[in-house]
């Protein structure tokens, strides 16, 4: 349904004194009602993918290169109109921040009614009860009486549950969710994961799940893509990736994570992650690597496509060097 | 002698646009200030028995048909027209002659107090002063707009009826005009009153306050001003060249310096040298063509020779290497610092140019600007308003008599003079001119006088000045002398006699 | 066991709300009501709950920066409260924080040395040499170089920011550090280069921790013990691994239910609780958690239950566990 | 065991060279025709006794009053703007005059900062009753139009430079006064703010080493700001008769006499000090908006 | 909502007692106004009859207290100057005042609202350079020297308007627009970034992703956000044109409120000077206090919040 081939967006800031490769060459597909994971440091480019999906850089970004095609149609080449309404209607986002993505001046009713307003033309009756069913389908109780309510009355939680109502508003094929939990309390992410997945199982729309946290994307994907200085290093299925990671990196990432009931020191990545403006030689992860040979400091690893739909970057991979 | 009363024959409409804001004191001759300006809404609202008009300097008969002086000089007889009318309709009686005297509170209020013993309504057109003693100036004094009031008749009834605040705000006078809507502060405007004594030409009569001179020049481009005030020095070009408007360049007050407290120890201007250097470094001619654009005068004598004893004297040469040579002899060869220099407000241009005339020797200043009111109440405030080294560039217009001049300005406690400068043996033979009823003696000691001053330069003179105005098309002129016929101040009147052409 | 380095007894933070004009409304958010716990020394107890339960609140008080509404906090036996003059300085210079962002946390303006060495200006006679030698010691300790000193934050990433921080908590004799989320706001792959460099440093300095958190992996790794608050109380409180390896109270085990799996293998946890932590400003009566519990009782909208010992050591605070006579009203003021 | 710790030879992000070239960067940034205007005019301002041909207070000898540019027909090389009302050179008083009006603009300018930043940081970090009397003060002064507090100080204490300096501070101070309070009641939650305060700083200490450096960026957005406001300001109260005394010149005071010639057709004597002035709002608008971006983006909406 | 309403009354009447007081003090320290308001011929008895009439001689507290006393009664004193009562001149003057405050409000509207506009949603574009050549020469050009300007160039040389005065509409555009001018400026830079930081704002953001036009993201849910404080600033600024246009009421013999001001500062006409003062305070402190409350209908936050 989905796929994306080779995407490059950089920025260009400083009258375009200084490229930010933010995203560099991207590849993935997704299938209908998969989900993929994308996992990554912060500022590593998962954003930036997303909303170069959805044609919606900040001024100083351009895609620069590859392809985006959904349903069969090429994303990049849309003009904004043709983008219009594609957005909302066949591809929706959650953003991160709860409490901001909403309106603070117009009501719930007003703002999850918008897409169906303006791309199925619903009025009066039939679009309150639109309203209500969406708000429904995310558990808001007493939907009626919360529409009217303004954001500010809410809690971080229903907001974010109503964020999710705006995406569903327009009946979505494809749901890119950025770090929607990032913010919520843990019993109210994992309240918010389920419904996720329950919505998924009923509507079977595909969804891209962008996160810094493995713990989710062993919840709830199917695929996980793992980025590292705009690119991907690692993909696969979420349970082949878990139990081998081939990349050295998706390894360290995986050691890092604390385990409930295990003292054991964590697995710590040395140094940190680098200026996108000005990356290092080579593997880009190589001044970090505790595995690194002499070639990843000069030559850039490509892609490795392995048994079971994986692929990777590394050198270690495509010489066959990986650690027993 | 009486002509046909205005009325059908008044037409068109005259606007005046004036130079700074309106005082409501000035529709109310009881409230006389003293100077010139008050002259140019009496004269459209109000009438006094005798005042200065055209050449007349003080004796012209207005709402008195005649007027005798005693021999003694201590008693005067004036006799009312016939069939006077204040604008509502009321007549104008003796009654009302004596309460505007009897109740006058402005400027020389004082002295006709003192020197009044009686009046005496002798008929219903007559009505005589009986003074306690001979009073010499009385008539000039009475019949000098610019100096006094009592003489200006307001009508005794409505004014106790609506007192004087309410009397500012509507008055009611016996003049050619009467009021039709009066916007304090910024607008007055009057219509012809067909009850006058002497025909009225224009219908309608409107004095608007515009405080920007440039906005008034614009306003008598485009035929929004008859009249205008004022014209700037550097306007006076190029409205003389605007098609269908005069100028009037009217000869009017004198401008000098004064130096405060010039006779403390301490004070540089105490040395006669520095004040003639002072004298010698000032560019009289160049004044006059710039400010006036040549049309004053850079005449010799401080008082205005169109008064009464004033005497002629030389105009003051120029030269800035005496003038030096002068400072060197009085110890100062580096010049000295003038506190501040301080113009009659709003001749600030004229006050830059002293400085810069001054600098020339050494001498330096810096300007100060105040609000006119605020420059009258200092002058009032004496010497402790001017402290330290201060020059004040004063511009006077008074009609009359030379001793109006020294009692305001020069003289020990006077009116606006109070202690800045105080020269006593002058004082002295001022007192003994006051005291005296002999003419002769009186001319002699009032040359002494001017001549003492002049050749100490106690007060160092500058230029009389031309206050130049400007006339639109649409005001029936030959000459701006036919449309500013008085000699005595700078303004358009007799109101009365202005005509517009037909539209 | 020795006396502890803190001991807090009794502690409450009721924050007037404003209502009328002028003067003091009726309403109290009632952000800690009524908490016990001690720290020993080189031991570190972990402290987590959901947003708004009073973590920080109970932090502030800890640091003076808020006065308790009732209650006592007594650092190696002296009350806090009565501390004044020199022996405040001590206490202020012997408790460090280090809080959760590391971009807001260090000043823009100031660079690094001058940020380390502030508590070392404000409490020690020492000179510039010397509080320079002490700046480059405990940049060391945290792992950074010395030369970084002369640099301003903004050159930083948020972990070495992070670092900075500590090592500032460090300059002084310090006793106990107050980490409220410390490794929240950073990444995956550099959180554990601070949780491991804390223990590190606990180890080595015996300094001990009042940690703060919300992710349960992360507090159970790095306390010795945990104490777990809802709506201002204590609820459950256990050495770190019994109370892994037996979460008693419904909302300990419901923290677990929501925690993440490490692998997909992982069994789904069952079905977690369902709706939000009600407002601070109206507190359940009896037990706080009923609304949301699973196993709630009638008892339990009543009755406000008590910490009792626990099987394993601990104590906690449900009516599912023994509770002593009924009859004693245990709501606070 | 990769663990402990984990990177002791952690280097600085930049290195020596990226430095520079970050200064560079900064560099070709900035706003050059700012930088060039104000240096130019403050170079102008400290060496005009040097360059000025004329005495700004003196008229010309050999100059008439009114004489054009050089370029017009009467015109003269020698007195190059051509001359004033008095015949003084208008090019002359224009460098004297970038003197007094960047004293003016500048000293104004710090004097309105120095009092609102004070009562802004002593408001937003005191707080309580301390706050609300400022701020009740700054509400009062506000509601006072700007331009009307001016005349009335000018017409009461009277006119010199130093005067239109103090009074042009007293009126403007305000604006800064609510701005740094705003911000300093963000800056006191701020952690780094707490950080001191539980390490036991003293209330001045936090503001001398935590408050004040972090709202200087904002006092130096609005002062960029102010410097245009008070030099407009100046002109203005030079037009009612209460701006800086003659002769000395000032553009305003330069704009504001000559204004009656602007009928007579003689533009240069109005439009040069007006051009001036408008040169370095121009300049200092520009220098402003770029600090303001690259300072602070939360003072974008000043 | 009460509460907060209430709140915002009492902090205005502080406001307005500090205005008071400071402008009573400041009036009073310009000197003693009872020689520009004497007789000519007055001597000390008389300037002590002057005082005790209109009530200087007594102590600057008591006077203050009657002056408050009167205030509340709506009573502003009487015009030394005038001779008339301060709220009568006030009144009078007040039509003309609103009418060219009003008119240059609404030029400054729409000069500064859509340019503002324009400029935030093609930041760095041509269009947003212009805009600010527009704000730049309105913060930078003195009114008194645009007003001339205008009267040269429309009544002299066009002769399209008449150079001053009030009368018909044609009187009311040069001084409104010279007076306009500056605030078009100052609304035009607040609109620009008040309106680039809403665009830049993650609603914003989500509103773009429900695939919204561009004139539905921009019109409704930016500029409604943004109105706020453009709607302060212009009311403060309403108040500011209608109160206190000095410059340009001079220039253009407007007869308006900001001339008597003018001159009452001048002739130390201490009643005219705290009346007119007081009344603009008092239209700031209102129009503040309405804008306040109009936020709190707008945004809903503050509405339920307090
Ligand atoms: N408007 C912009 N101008 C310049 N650089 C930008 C801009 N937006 C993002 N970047 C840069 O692009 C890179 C990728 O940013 P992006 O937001 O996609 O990361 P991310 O993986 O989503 O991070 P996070 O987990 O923090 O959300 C970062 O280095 C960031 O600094
Ligand atoms: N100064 C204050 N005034 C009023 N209420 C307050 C104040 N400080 C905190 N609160 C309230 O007290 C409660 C506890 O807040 P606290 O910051 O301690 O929670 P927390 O557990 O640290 O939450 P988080 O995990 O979000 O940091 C909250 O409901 C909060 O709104
Ligand atoms: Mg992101
Ligand atoms: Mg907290």
């Amino acid at each position: 349904m989905l796929e994306v081939t080779d995407l490059r967006t950089h920025f260009f800031t400083f009258g375009g004194a200084r490229v930010v490769k933010a995203v560099d060459g991207v590849s993935f597909r997704l299938r209908e009602g998969e989900t993929l994971g994308l996992v990554g440091e912060s500022g590593s480019g998962k954003t930036t993918t997303c909303m170069s999906i959805v044609g919606l850089l900040p001024r100083a970004g351009r895609v620069v290169g590859g392809s985006v095609l959904f349903e069969g149609e090429d994303l990049t080449r849309k003009s904004q109109r043709e983008l219009r309404r594609i957005r909302g209607r066949r591809i929706a986002m959650i953003l991160q921040d709860p409490m901001a993505s909403l309106n603070p001046l117009f009501t719930i009713f007003r703002q999850v009614a918008e897409p169906a307003f303006f791309h199925q033309h619903l009025r009066g009756r039939t679009l309150r009860e639109r309203v209500r069913h969406l708000l429904e389908s995310v558990r808001i109780p007493s939907p009626e009486w919360r529409m009217r309510d303004y954001p500010h009355q809410m809690s971080g939680g229903m907001r974010q549950r109503i964020v999710g109502a705006i995406a569903l508003a327009g009946g979505p094929r494809l749901v890119i969710a950025d770090e929607p939990t990032t913010n919520l309390d843990v019993t109210i992410q994992a309240q918010y994961l389920d419904l996720l997945k329950d919505i998924q199982r009923e509507t079977g729309v595909a969804l891209i799940f962008v996160t810094h946290n493995l713990g989710i994307v062993a919840k709830m994907c199917d695929r996980v893509a793992v980025m590292y200085a705009g690119k991907i290093i690692e993909q696969g299925p979420v349970r082949a990736l878990f139990d081998d990671p081939k990349h050295p990196y998706t390894r360290a990432l995986l050691g890092s994570v604390p385990k409930l009931g295990s003292k054991e020191p964590l697995y710590a990545i040395a140094g940190q992650p680098p200026n996108l403006a000005d990356l290092p030689s080579g593997c880009a992860f190589h001044p970090r690597c505790p595995e690194a040979v002499p070639r990843c400091a000069t030559e850039e690893p490509g892609d490795v496509h392995l048994a079971g739909g994986r692929v990777a970057r590394c050198w270690l991979v495509s010489d066959g060097l990986t650690r027993s | 002698p009486l002509s046909t009363p205005a009325g059908a024959s008044a037409k068109g409409k005259i606007t005046l646009a004036w130079h700074a804001g309106f005082a409501s004191r000035w529709l109310d001759p009881q409230e006389h200030d003293g100077t010139a300006t008050p002259d140019n809404f009496f004269t459209a609202l109000h009438d006094a028995l005798i005042k200065n008009q055209g050449t007349a300097l003080y004796d012209h008969p207005a709402l008195a048909e005649k007027f005798a002086i005693a021999p003694d000089a201590k008693s005067a007889t004036f006799t009312l027209r016939k069939g006077l009318k204040f604008h509502n309709g009321e007549p104008v009686t003796p009654q009302d002659v004596k309460f505007s005297y009897e109740n006058y509170r402005g400027a020389k209020a004082d002295v006709f107090k003192k020197k009044t013993d009686r009046i005496e309504i002798v008929d219903d057109r007559t009505i005589r002063f009986v003074f306690k003693e001979p009073f010499l100036d009385f008539a000039i004094l009475f019949g000098t707009a610019n100096v006094a009031g009592p003489g200006w008749v307001v009508p005794e009834k409505y004014y106790k009826q609506v007192g004087p605040d309410g009397f500012k705000q509507k008055p009611i006078g016996a003049g050619p005009f009467k009021l039709v809507r009066h916007e304090p502060g910024v607008k007055v405007e009057m219509e012809a009153f067909d009850g006058y004594y002497r025909p009225v030409n224009a219908k309608q009569l409107v004095m608007i306050s515009v405080p920007e001179a440039a906005t008034r020049v614009a306003m008598l481009e485009r035929g929004e001003a008859d009249i205008i005030y004022n014209v700037p020095g550097e306007l006076i070009h190029k409205v003389s060249k605007l098609p269908g408007v005069t100028l009037a360049p009217v000869l009017s007050g004198s401008f000098f310096i004064e130096f405060p407290g010039f006779q403390d120890p301490k004070n540089p201007f105490r040395d006669k040298r520095v004040r003639e250097a002072v004298s010698l470094a000032i560019d009289r001619r160049a004044m006059n063509q710039t400010e006036s654009g040549g049309m004053g005068k850079p005449t010799g004598n401080w008082i205005n020779n169109d008064v009464l004893y004033a005497i002629e004297w030389p105009e003051f040469g120029r030269d800035v290497e005496k003038a030096k040579q002068l400072l060197r002899e009085a110890g100062y060869p580096n010049g000295f610092d003038v506190d501040w220099v301080t113009p009659i407000p709003a001749f600030y241009s004229r006050g830059e140019r002293i400085i810069a005339q001054l600098r020339e020797v050494g001498i330096r200043g810096r300007l100060q600007t105040m609000e006119r009111g605020i420059f009258f109440q200092r002058l009032q405030g004496g010497l402790k308003e001017f402290p330290g080294t201060q020059i004040i560039l004063q511009g006077v217009r008074i009609a009359g008599s030379w001793s109006f001049w020294y009692e305001g300005y020069f003289k020990c406690g006077g009116f606006n003079s109070r202690d800045r400068i105080c020269v006593k043996d002058l004082d002295g033979k001022f007192d003994q001119y006051e005291r005296s009823i002999n003419p002769a003696e009186r001319k002699k000691l009032a040359e002494e006088i001017q001549r003492g001053i002049l050749e100490n330069y106690y007060l160092v003179p500058v230029f009389r000045h031309a206050f130049v105005n400007a006339i639109g098309p649409k005001v029936v002129a030959q000459k701006w002398q036919d449309v500013f016929p008085t000699i005595t101040t700078g303004y358009a009147y007799p109101w009365e006699d202005l005509k517009v052409k037909d539209q | 066991m020795a006396s502890p380095v803190l001991e807090v007894r009794g502690l409450k933070k009721h924050f007037p709300v404003r209502q009328r004009l002028l003067g003091r409304g009726a309403t109290w958010v009632k952000a800690v009501d009524g908490v016990d716990f001690a720290i020993h020394g080189g031991e570190t107890l972990g402290l987590i709950g959901e947003s708004g339960c009073g973590k920080t609140t109970t932090s502030k008080l800890i640091l003076l920066q808020e006065v308790p509404t009732a209650g006592s906090i007594a650092f190696e036996g002296r009350d806090i409260a009565d501390l004044a003059g020199a022996e405040l300085m001590s206490y202020r210079r012997a408790v460090q924080v280090v809080f959760q962002d590391p971009f807001s946390s260090l000043s823009p303006r100031m660079r690094v040395r001058d940020i380390i060495a502030e508590p070392l200006e404000i409490h020690t006679p020492l000179t510039r040499a010397a509080i320079g030698e002490r700046v480059a010691q405990v940049l060391a300790l945290v792992g950074l170089e010395a030369d970084v000193a002369a640099l301003f934050p903004h050159e930083f990433s948020g972990g070495q920011r992070q670092r900075i921080a500590i090592a500032r908590a460090l300059a002084t004799d310090t006793r106990l550090i107050v980490l409220d989320e410390p490794v929240s706001a950073l990444d995956v792959s550099v959180r554990a280069q601070i949780i491991n460099q804390l223990e590190h440093l606990q180890r080595t300095l015996g300094v001990s921790y009042l940690f703060i958190g919300h992710d349960l992996a992360t507090v159970a790794h790095i306390s010795h013990r945990i104490a777990v608050m809802y709506l201002g109380k204590i609820v459950e409180s256990a050495d770190s691994d019994s109370l892994c390896a037996r979460p008693m109270h419904p909302y300990t085990q419901a923290l677990f239910a929501a925690a993440l799996p490490s692998h997909p293998d992982d069994p789904p946890a069952e079905r977690t609780i369902a709706g939000e932590v009600p407002s601070a400003l109206r507190v359940p009566p009896g037990c706080r958690f009923h609304p949301r519990c699973p196993s709630a009782m009638e008892v339990c909208s009543r009755v406000e239950p008590i910490l009792q010992p626990r099987e394993g050591g601990g104590e906690v605070a449900c009516h599912l566990y023994p509770q002593p006579a009924p009859t004693e009203r245990s709501r606070g003021a | 065991m990769a663990t402990i710790p984990a990177d002791t030879r952690l280097a600085p992000r930049r290195e020596t060279a990226d430095k520079l070239r970050a200064l560079l960067e900064a560099a070709r940034e900035a706003p050059l025709l700012a930088v060039v205007i104000l240096g130019g005019l403050v170079l102008v301002a400290v060496l005009a006794d040097l360059i000025a041909p004329y005495d700004p207070t003196l008229p010309v000898k050999g100059a008439n009053v009114f004489d054009p540019p050089f370029w017009m027909e009467g015109g003269s090389t020698s007195t190059l703007l051509g001359t004033d009302f008095q015949g003084r050179d208008i090019l002359s008083r224009l460098i004297h005059g970038a003197r007094v009006s960047l004293i003016v603009g500048l000293m104004g300018t710090l004097v309105a900062g120095s009092i609102g930043t004070a009562m802004g940081i002593l408001s937003g970090y005191a707080g309580g009753w301390v706050d609300q009397i400022i701020m009740r003060v700054t509400d009062a002064w506000l509601a006072l139009p700007a331009i009307v507090f001016a005349i009335f100080l000018a017409a009461m204490i009277g006119p010199s430079m130093w005067n239109i300096i103090a009074i042009l501070g007293g009126v403007y101070w305000t604006r800064y006064a609510r701005v740094i309070r705003g911000e300093v009641l963000t800056l006191r939650e701020r952690e780094f703010v707490k950080l001191a305060e539980i390490a036991g700083a003293s209330k001045l200490r936090v503001i001398k080493k935590h408050i004040l450096p972090n709202v200087l960026n904002t006092v130096t957005v609005l002062a960029s700001l102010t410097v245009g406001v008070v030099i407009i300001a100046e002109a203005s109260l030079s037009f009612l008769g209460v701006g800086v005394p003659p002769p000395q010149p000032a553009w305003g005071l330069m704009l504001s006499e000559a204004r009656p010639t602007l009928m007579a057709g003689q533009w240069w004597l109005t439009v040069f000090p007006g051009a001036c002035i408008l040169l370095i709002v121009l300049a200092t608008q520009l220098f402003g908006d770029w600090l303001r971006v690259r300072l602070d983006p939360q003072t974008r909406n000043l | 909502m009460t509460q907060f309403v209430l709140r915002r009354i009492f902090y205005s009447v502080v406001t307005l007692f500090i205005l008071s007081a400071t402008i009573f003090l400041i009036v009073r320290l310009t000197g003693d106004p009872v020689a520009l308001m004497a007789e000519a011929s007055a001597r000390p008895e008389d300037l002590d009859r002057i005082r005790q009439q209109w009530g200087l001689d007594r102590s600057w507290p008591v006077q203050y207290a009657t002056f408050m006393q009167n205030a509340f009664k709506g009573e502003l004193g009487k015009s030394f100057n005038y001779r008339l009562p301060v709220s009568e001149l006030y009144f009078q003057r007040l039509p003309n005042s609103l009418t060219l405050g009003l008119a240059a409000t609404l030029i400054s509207l729409l000069i500064g609202i859509p340019a503002g506009i324009i400029s935030a949603v093609k930041v760095n574009t041509w269009w947003d350079y212009a805009a600010k050549g527009v704000a730049l020469l309105g913060l930078s050009i003195p009114g008194f020297w645009l007003g001339l300007v205008l009267i040269l160039v429309f009544s002299v040389w066009l002769r399209w308007l008449p150079t001053s005065g009030a009368g018909d509409w044609r009187h009311v555009i040069m001084p409104a627009l010279a007076l306009g001018w500056y605030f078009a400026a100052s609304m035009l830079r607040l609109t620009r970034s008040s309106m680039l930081e809403v665009l830049g704002s993650e609603y914003i953001k989500l509103a773009r992703l429900k695939g919204l036009p561009d004139v539905v993201v921009i019109a409704m849910h930016a500029f409604k956000n943004a109105l706020i404080p453009v709607f302060t600033l212009a009311g403060v600024n309403m108040v500011v044109m209608v109160n206190a246009a000095v410059i340009i009421e001079v220039i253009f013999a407007w007869p308006g409120i900001g001339r008597l001001l003018y001159e009452g500062i001048f002739q130390r006409d201490f009643p005219l000077v705290q009346g007119v003062v007081i009344m603009a305070g008092f239209m700031i402190v209102a129009i503040n206090l309405v804008v306040d409350i109009l936020y709190a209908v707008i945004d809903p936050r503050i509405r339920l919040a307090r």
